[in-house]
């Protein structure tokens, strides 16, 4: 395959930046707005409010993490068929700073007394430990405390920071530098590789911290891989979202075509079964082996109140869309992809909402209002950090030497 | 409005990517005669030194066996609490080496890796010869080896079935299934370079031999379009079952309940550690191989670099396994998970622990240095060591988990006897007989899969395409 | 032509291999099922016994009930092989210079005993009762056949554990009322059905025959 | 328009060197009508398929059905062998445990999806196909090296030889061949099918002998493949065991000791056990006399006694009337048990008789127990009863017809 010619000039669309980025800070404001009225009105002190708010949070970290990842391991394999797309995943790596502010709010839960009499703390219950695991929980307190909680919090984010940073600076120096010795390039290509290691402790301890510890008497070693996969599945269907859109409003019209999108395809199918593989593996070995330190987790997902949703998401997120994503026409079709892609973020949501909040009400499924304004709310967030970033630049990497490539690829 | 830096896909190459994976004179027959001339002509003397010294391997596996079978497999070192002992930890080994070749022929090329080509045919073999000596293992171990069958559902006289709920029977399936799709990936590979050794032949009895498994294959356009088609469906099928089969295997450890097997990390792990060690594999029989059948141009210094990458990072995800593990061994609260871990770096078995640690985590890491990913020798020793600690990983697994039982009075430390010794080295020699005669007989590189690698197999019109 | 080829006639092979694909496992399938079921292995044997002793003249014309030599299948979970000096009960006065039956006086007159070898033979890692299975009322024909109408006594059932298990899973059909266990022809009363009296019968013998493994291998 | 098209020809080939070359001559080939034709290249040509207006193949949903196929009779597999079939509980799982049966339903999926794409790649390629009259041609061999070529067939509607290979050379081939048909016979020779025949006949042997095991009867044993299991080295009742010295299985009790039920050793109650009290046998019954007693002793009548005696006691046994025909000179038909002395004996007489025997008879004390023994008896007192009945005996409020 000979690369294509490529007309090295930006693809810019600060105006429709600017106005998808309004429509997220309005979701954002009304969303969270209105997701806190709503908790503040149920009087529990906004317990609700924060555990619907941790779903919310960990909506948009998947995509920054996704979109991170996606960076890095396009680099990491100097990938050339998604040049044309790794902008957007840039843009969504790049909304770490929103992510930090996302966190504050979760500050309060950690260091407030609220609640602590009626439910033994707002959020995370291992950091006023009570009820029949308290000692169990008051073990783990060289990790679980709130100080060093504090601090890893931190110390995840300033390295995503920095890592978005370095790889998002070397991308924009790429477009406009023509470094014969493509300097940017190989830096990125080289420090991709470390990044990877850096990511996938970060993305791993996070997961156990922030989700994880949501029932901090259970454990999983695969726990992290298990919110990778849901990262994974998050970037790829947002690069088809957004690239769909892009085109929609006459933007990258020939950069991204049908060869493209079957890639992206591909990996969301892929990326569906890898999924279903580390559901599996966690369900069935701590159903097989049954064992009571373990069981909880699961138990607790098949009361009356969660044993559907949980059989439901066997379907919602993987049967459907495995059997969405087979047909080869699917793939190829943009906006037929785009509903799938969709879709995915939908169930993947659906997935984050299970893995969570059956630890706060085990009895009832509190889905409500509460739950869907949050959630749009960080969205909307996450929407204004990602579209604020085409207001400044090009929305296509077009000085990557590998554009040619990328655009001369096909599929067999 | 092409810009004064705009780039050339070689020069690109040259720059980014080290240069282009044939080598030499790569005009179509040059490659045909390259990777023919292997099976028409006579191997070098060290094919035969190899051979022969292979075959005395085997025969020493075989009379292990015998020896087994007539005595009991009381002859190994297996005993309470360590029933599981070297068989077990052989059969992991090789099912581990066993998935390199189909990685490598299925998800490389799902992922367009084009530089699998060169060395996807080898690693296919290698990978159907190590499920061989895999699955001889758990057979020997059975004890009555003759009632083998019993594993399978089939209707008998007993009128009961196998227990389905047994992750044991999975692995039957799975291995036995795996097997018989690599069987079928690698056979069909080979059927257009079988065609093309076929049409060179000069002799009555390999024009016969290679014509009947070349299927009468003419290279029709029709068949190759519904022949590429199902070549990638079969990669398609066969990327999920590489990481199911050895997800299965893990299966038989973690769900048990025994600390320090029970870890829900362990499938995905297992399958990182299986390429890790296959890859190892590759890279060690590709070094002498490429040396010894002057396939330096199709084997470029490229493939090798890029197995060592691959090394290299399977390498870090079996470490961050590793480290999850003891973390969470930890963080369980589980006394008996977290005296599971320390006893394993710090009990009776440490040395071994380390060994494992060191050649599988410490050595590969030299590989982040460009000039020892691409040194023959380098590799080739590290290739050995990490074939040495993937082989200690399942032993540290299997050994260290069991030989502290929950009763202190019953833990006993295991020591393998020499008939262990004699059938793990002996499996050794099976795998290389095998493997010597497809290097003498077959064809080691997938021909007509390097020709569409070289600009000879693309048409230049332009670049409207 | 200097060079091999293949000839016209290797166009047989297409549908000999088609044939071949469906007919092998067809083959395979038949010859294992019958030639490794037990009905084929096991069924049929029939030694050749030290003395040609007849049960169908004593079980079958002569009516002796199984037990006056078997007497002790009711209690222990053997059936006993008679002694020689059981024979001799009746053979003291009945054909007392008989040649067949030189083996069985000169077992009873020096204390050998004679080696009648075994027809029914399960595997030793298989635990049966026979007690349990008469008090059970489970007939000696359910197992042995019609042994009153044998003059050499041949295996006539499988005895393989899927033919124990039918029975176990299934007992209706085997279980007959309790004083009819050695009554060879023992039929339902007319009007009657074996299954519905069988039925009745496992009610109100209380029997729940076991399938867990260690109820026969122990 | 074959007009000109002999019998023999198989078609026209045409040669070409590059990819460039045989992707021009496809779209010539392919826009000239022709169908029956080919292009024999060395690898896949990617282009061709359109060059050459190859339709896509459906052999992907053959693989999805195959695979389903698979995957359901996995599932189904699993749940009738252990949940219907021979359902057992093991380690506390349910009989159909859904969640451990998706490895082996997976793994059939996969298999059934490969050999199903595999094989109907064979038959969708009309493989294997080892005649072929290309393949006498020596230029064609380089097909499978470096070169292209355009075969089209004879049996072609559009052919015509001269105007095929005309327009195949100005495609720009290098050459341009005529294939014959080869002059061969289709029939394989005898030697091959002398082969199949007897491979055929050799395979009904095992049939047929398994066909003779079935239906005739063997006096050797059964083959037995694990022998060490079928005869473990263990003690059996009424064999050989050489781990005694007197090389019996079946263990007499030891010295000095006896079974609880057989107390007659220590002299225990003599009246039950011997039927004696010191030298005078007893009249009074040992035992309560139930109906069940009576019933079990009129089953054991039956079982010992009946076969010389005969079910009414009057000697007429079958084994009496037979031994009568056969040993007449040394058989002593048995006693009337309704003879006047044999109904004044004393109950622990009959006892005695049972348990030790009397002139011709032998004892049964090995073959029945003592309160079998006593039940006899007390059975035989009823029989002589009844044989002896009058009006009297009869009960009062019994219906007499």
């Amino acid at each position: 395959m000979n690369p294509v010619n490529v007309n090295r000039e930006p693809v810019l669309a600060p105006d429709l930046a600017a106005r998808v980025s309004r429509v997220g800070l309005v979701l954002a404001v009304l969303g969270l707005g209105a997701g806190f009225a709503l908790g503040a009105a149920e009087g529990d002190n906004l317990r609700h409010f924060f555990w619907a708010y941790l779903v919310g949070f960990a909506f948009f970290f998947t995509f920054t993490l996704g979109g991170l990842f996606f960076v890095l391991v396009q680099h990491v394999t100097g990938a050339k068929w998604s040049v044309s797309v790794r902008r957007m995943g840039e843009f969504a790596m790049n909304t770490v700073p929103a992510l930090g502010i996302m966190a504050i709010p979760l500050l309060y839960p950690l260091l407030t007394n609220a609640g602590r009499e009626e439910f033994g703390g707002l959020l995370w219950p291992w950091v006023q430990p009570h009820g029949e695991h308290a000692d169990l929980v008051a073990m783990k307190e060289p990790f679980l405390n709130v100080p060093f909680f504090i601090g890893r919090m931190v110390f995840y984010l300033l390295v995503w920071w920095l890592m978005a940073r370095f790889f998002m600076k070397r991308s924009l120096q790429q477009d406009t530098d023509r470094d014969p010795a493509y300097a940017p390039t190989i830096a990125m290509r080289k420090l991709s590789a470390p990044g990877i290691i850096v990511f996938a402790l970060t993305l791993s301890f996070a997961s156990f911290d922030w989700l994880m510890s949501t029932a901090p008497e259970w454990f999983s070693t695969i726990f992290g891989v298990y919110i990778f996969a849901g990262c994974v599945l998050t970037i790829h269907a947002w690069l088809v979202i957004s690239s769909v859109f892009l085109q929609k409003q006459g933007y990258m019209k020939k950069e991204v075509n049908a060869e493209h999108y079957h890639d992206l395809g591909k990996f969301m199918t892929a990326f569906t079964v890898f999924w279903a593989y580390i559901a599996f593996s966690q369900f069935m070995l701590i159903w097989y082996a049954n064992l009571p330190e373990e069981t909880g987790f699961f138990h607790s997902r098949t009361t009356e109140a969660w044993k559907t949703m949980s059989y439901l998401l066997i379907v919602t997120n993987f049967f459907v869309p495995f059997f969405g994503f087979l047909s080869r026409h699917v793939k190829r079709k943009p906006k037929m992809l785009a509903m799938w892609a969709v879709y995915v973020l939908i169930v993947h949501w659906l997935d984050l909402y299970w893995l969570v909040m059956p630890s706060m009400s085990p009895e009832s499924n509190p889905f409500g209002l509460i739950e869907v304004a949050t959630t749009i709310g960080a969205f909307g967030l996450f929407l204004w950090a990602f579209a604020r970033q085409g207001v400044r630049h090009s929305v296509l990497a077009y000085g990557d030497p590998k554009l040619g490539d990328c655009l001369a690829h096909e599929n067999y | 409005m092409a810009n004064t830096a705009e780039l050339t896909h070689a020069e690109l190459d040259n720059i980014i990517d080290p240069p282009a994976l044939v080598q030499g004179k790569d005009d179509l027959a040059s490659i045909t005669d390259t990777v023919c001339n292997v099976a028409e002509n006579k191997p070098p003397r060290a094919w035969y030194i190899a051979f022969l010294i292979s075959l005395g391997v085997l025969g020493m596996l075989g009379a292990s066996i015998v020896y087994l079978v007539i005595t009991g497999v009381g002859v190994w070192g297996n005993n309470q609490p360590v029933a599981w002992g070297w068989p077990i930890v052989n059969f992991v080994f090789w099912v581990g080496i066993g998935h390199a070749g189909t990685l490598i022929s299925a998800v490389l090329y799902l992922f367009r890796q084009g530089w699998r080509t060169g060395i996807n045919r080898f690693a296919e073999a290698m990978t159907i010869f190590a499920v061989i000596c895999a699955g001889m293992f758990p057979a020997i171990h059975v004890g009555r080896i003759w009632v083998i069958y019993w594993v399978f559902p089939i209707p008998n006289q007993m009128a009961l079935w196998p227990n389905f709920r047994s992750p044991l029977l999975w692995d039957v399936f799975a291995v036995s299934t795996y097997f018989s799709v690599s069987l079928l990936f690698w056979y069909m590979g080979m059927v257009p370079d079988l065609a093309s050794l076929r049409d060179r032949a000069k002799k009555k009895m390999s024009r016969l031999l290679y014509g009947i498994f070349a299927l009468g294959w003419t290279g029709a356009n029709r068949q190759w379009h519904r022949y590429e088609r199902v070549y990638l469906l079969l990669a398609a099928l066969a990327t999920p079952l590489v990481l199911s089969v050895h997800s299965v295997v893990s299966f038989d450890f973690a769900t048990s309940q025994l600390p320090g097997w029970h870890t829900t990390i362990l499938p995905p792990y297992f399958v990182a550690g299986a390429i890790f060690s296959g890859f190892a594999m590759v890279v060690t029989l590709a070094v002498p191989a490429r040396a010894l059948f002057g396939l330096r141009n199709l084997i470029t210094m490229r493939h090798l670099e890029l197995m060592n990458k691959v090394i290299l990072a399977t390498g870090l995800m079996v470490g961050y396994a590793y480290a999850m593990e003891f973390f969470i061994s930890w963080y369980s609260g589980n006394k008996y998970e977290g005296f599971a871990f320390v006893n394993r770096a710090f009990g009776s078995y440490a040395w071994a622990y380390w060994i494992m640690v060191s050649c599988n985590v410490l050595v590969p890491q030299i590989f982040w240095f460009k000039r020892f990913r691409r040194s023959i020798p380098v590799m080739f020793v590290i290739s050995i060591f990490v074939n040495i600690g993937m082989w200690f990983e399942r032993f540290v697994i299997v050994v260290t988990s069991l030989n502290r039982d929950f009763l202190p009075s019953s833990w006993h430390y295991f020591s393998p006897t020499y008939v262990d010794f004699a059938t793990l080295i002996g499996s050794f020699g099976l795998f290389l007989t095998l493997f010597l005669l497809f290097c003498r007989f077959l064809p080691q590189v997938a021909i007509a899969e390097v020709k569409l690698q070289t600009p000879h197999a693309h048409a230049h019109h332009g670049d409207d395409h | 032509m200097s060079l091999f080829h293949f000839p016209r006639w290797t166009d047989v092979f297409r549908p000999l291999m088609g044939l071949a694909a469906i007919g092998a496992p067809v083959y395979l399938t038949v010859l294992f099922y019958y030639g490794a079921s037990p009905k084929t292995l096991a069924v049929g044997f029939q030694p050749i016994q030290p003395v040609p002793f007849s049960h169908a003249v004593h079980a079958g014309d002569l009516g002796m009930d199984c037990r006056y030599c078997h007497s002790t299948v009711e209690d222990s979970a053997h059936a006993a092989v008679p002694t020689a000096s059981t024979c001799m009960n009746c053979h003291e006065r009945i054909l007392p210079d008989s040649p067949k039956l030189l083996p069985v006086r000169e077992a009873a007159r020096n204390g050998e005993p004679l080696e009648w070898l075994r027809v029914h033979d399960l595997p030793d890692y298989v635990y049966f009762n026979h007690s349990a299975h008469l008090s059970k009322g489970v007939g000696c024909v359910e197992c042995h056949g019609r042994v009153d109408r044998m003059d050499v006594v041949t295996q006539e059932q499988p005895l393989s554990m899927g033919w124990c298990l039918d029975c176990h899973r299934n007992p209706d059909e085997r279980i007959r009322p309790k004083d009819e266990v050695t009554n060879m022809g023992w039929e339902p009363p007319a009007g009657e059905y074996r299954d519905e009296i069988g039925a009745e019968l496992v009610q109100s013998y209380n029997i729940h025959p076991r399938q867990d493994c260690s109820t026969c291998h122990r | 328009m074959s007009n000109n098209s002999s019998a023999e020809l198989h078609g026209i080939i045409a040669e070409y060197h590059t990819v460039e070359e045989i992707l021009a001559a496809a779209e010539t080939v392919r826009e000239a009508g022709y169908t029956r034709w080919d292009c024999h290249t060395p690898m896949p040509v990617h282009g061709l398929d359109r060059a050459m207006g190859v339709r896509e193949t459906r052999l992907p949903w053959v693989v999805l059905i195959a695979g389903l196929t698979g995957g359901g009779l996995g599932v189904l597999m699993q749940w009738w062998m252990n949940a219907i079939d021979y359902n057992y509980r093991i380690s506390g799982k349910p009989d159909w445990s859904l969640p451990a049966n998706i490895p082996v339903a997976f793994e059939t999926t996969v298999l059934f999806a490969a050999f199903a794409a595999f094989f109907a790649m064979w038959i969708a390629n009309g493989l294997p196909r080892w005649f072929n009259p290309l393949s006498r041609n020596a230029r064609f061999a380089r097909a499978t090296d470096d070169r292209f070529f355009v075969a089209i067939q004879a049996s072609d509607p559009m052919f015509d030889q001269d105007a095929t290979a005309a327009m195949l050379s100005s495609s720009g081939a290098h050459a341009v061949e005529t294939v014959e048909e080869p002059d061969e016979t289709s029939r394989p020779p005898a030697v091959f099918r002398g082969a199949v025949w007897s491979l055929v006949s050799l395979a009904m042997l095992p049939l047929f002998l398994v066909a003779m095991a079935r239906y005739n009867t063997s006096d050797k044993p059964r083959v037995h493949l694990v022998p060490d299991m079928d005869f473990a080295k263990r003690i059996k009742a009424q064999a050989v065991s050489d781990l005694f010295a007197d090389g019996r299985g079946t263990r007499p009790p030891v010295a000095g000791t006896f079974a609880l039920e057989d107390m007659e050793a220590v002299g225990a109650d003599p009246a039950y056990y011997t039927g004696k009290l010191g030298d005078s046998f007893v009249t009074d019954f040992p035992l309560e006399v139930t109906p069940e007693l009576m019933q079990r002793g009129q089953e054991r009548f039956g079982i010992y006694c009946a076969v010389c005696h005969g079910d009414d006691g009057r000697g007429k046994g079958m084994v009496a009337q037979r031994a009568a025909v056969l040993s007449p000179a040394t058989w002593v038909a048995p006693t009337d048990l309704h003879t006047q002395p044999v109904v004044d004996l004393a109950s622990g007489q009959l006892f005695d008789s049972i348990s030790n025997g009397v002139r011709n008879m032998p004892g049964y004390s090995s073959q029945i127990s003592y309160q079998d023994r006593w039940a006899i008896v007390l059975y035989t007192r009823a029989l002589q009863r009844s044989q002896a009945a009058s009006a009297q005996d009869i009960p009062e409020g019994v219906n007499l017809r």
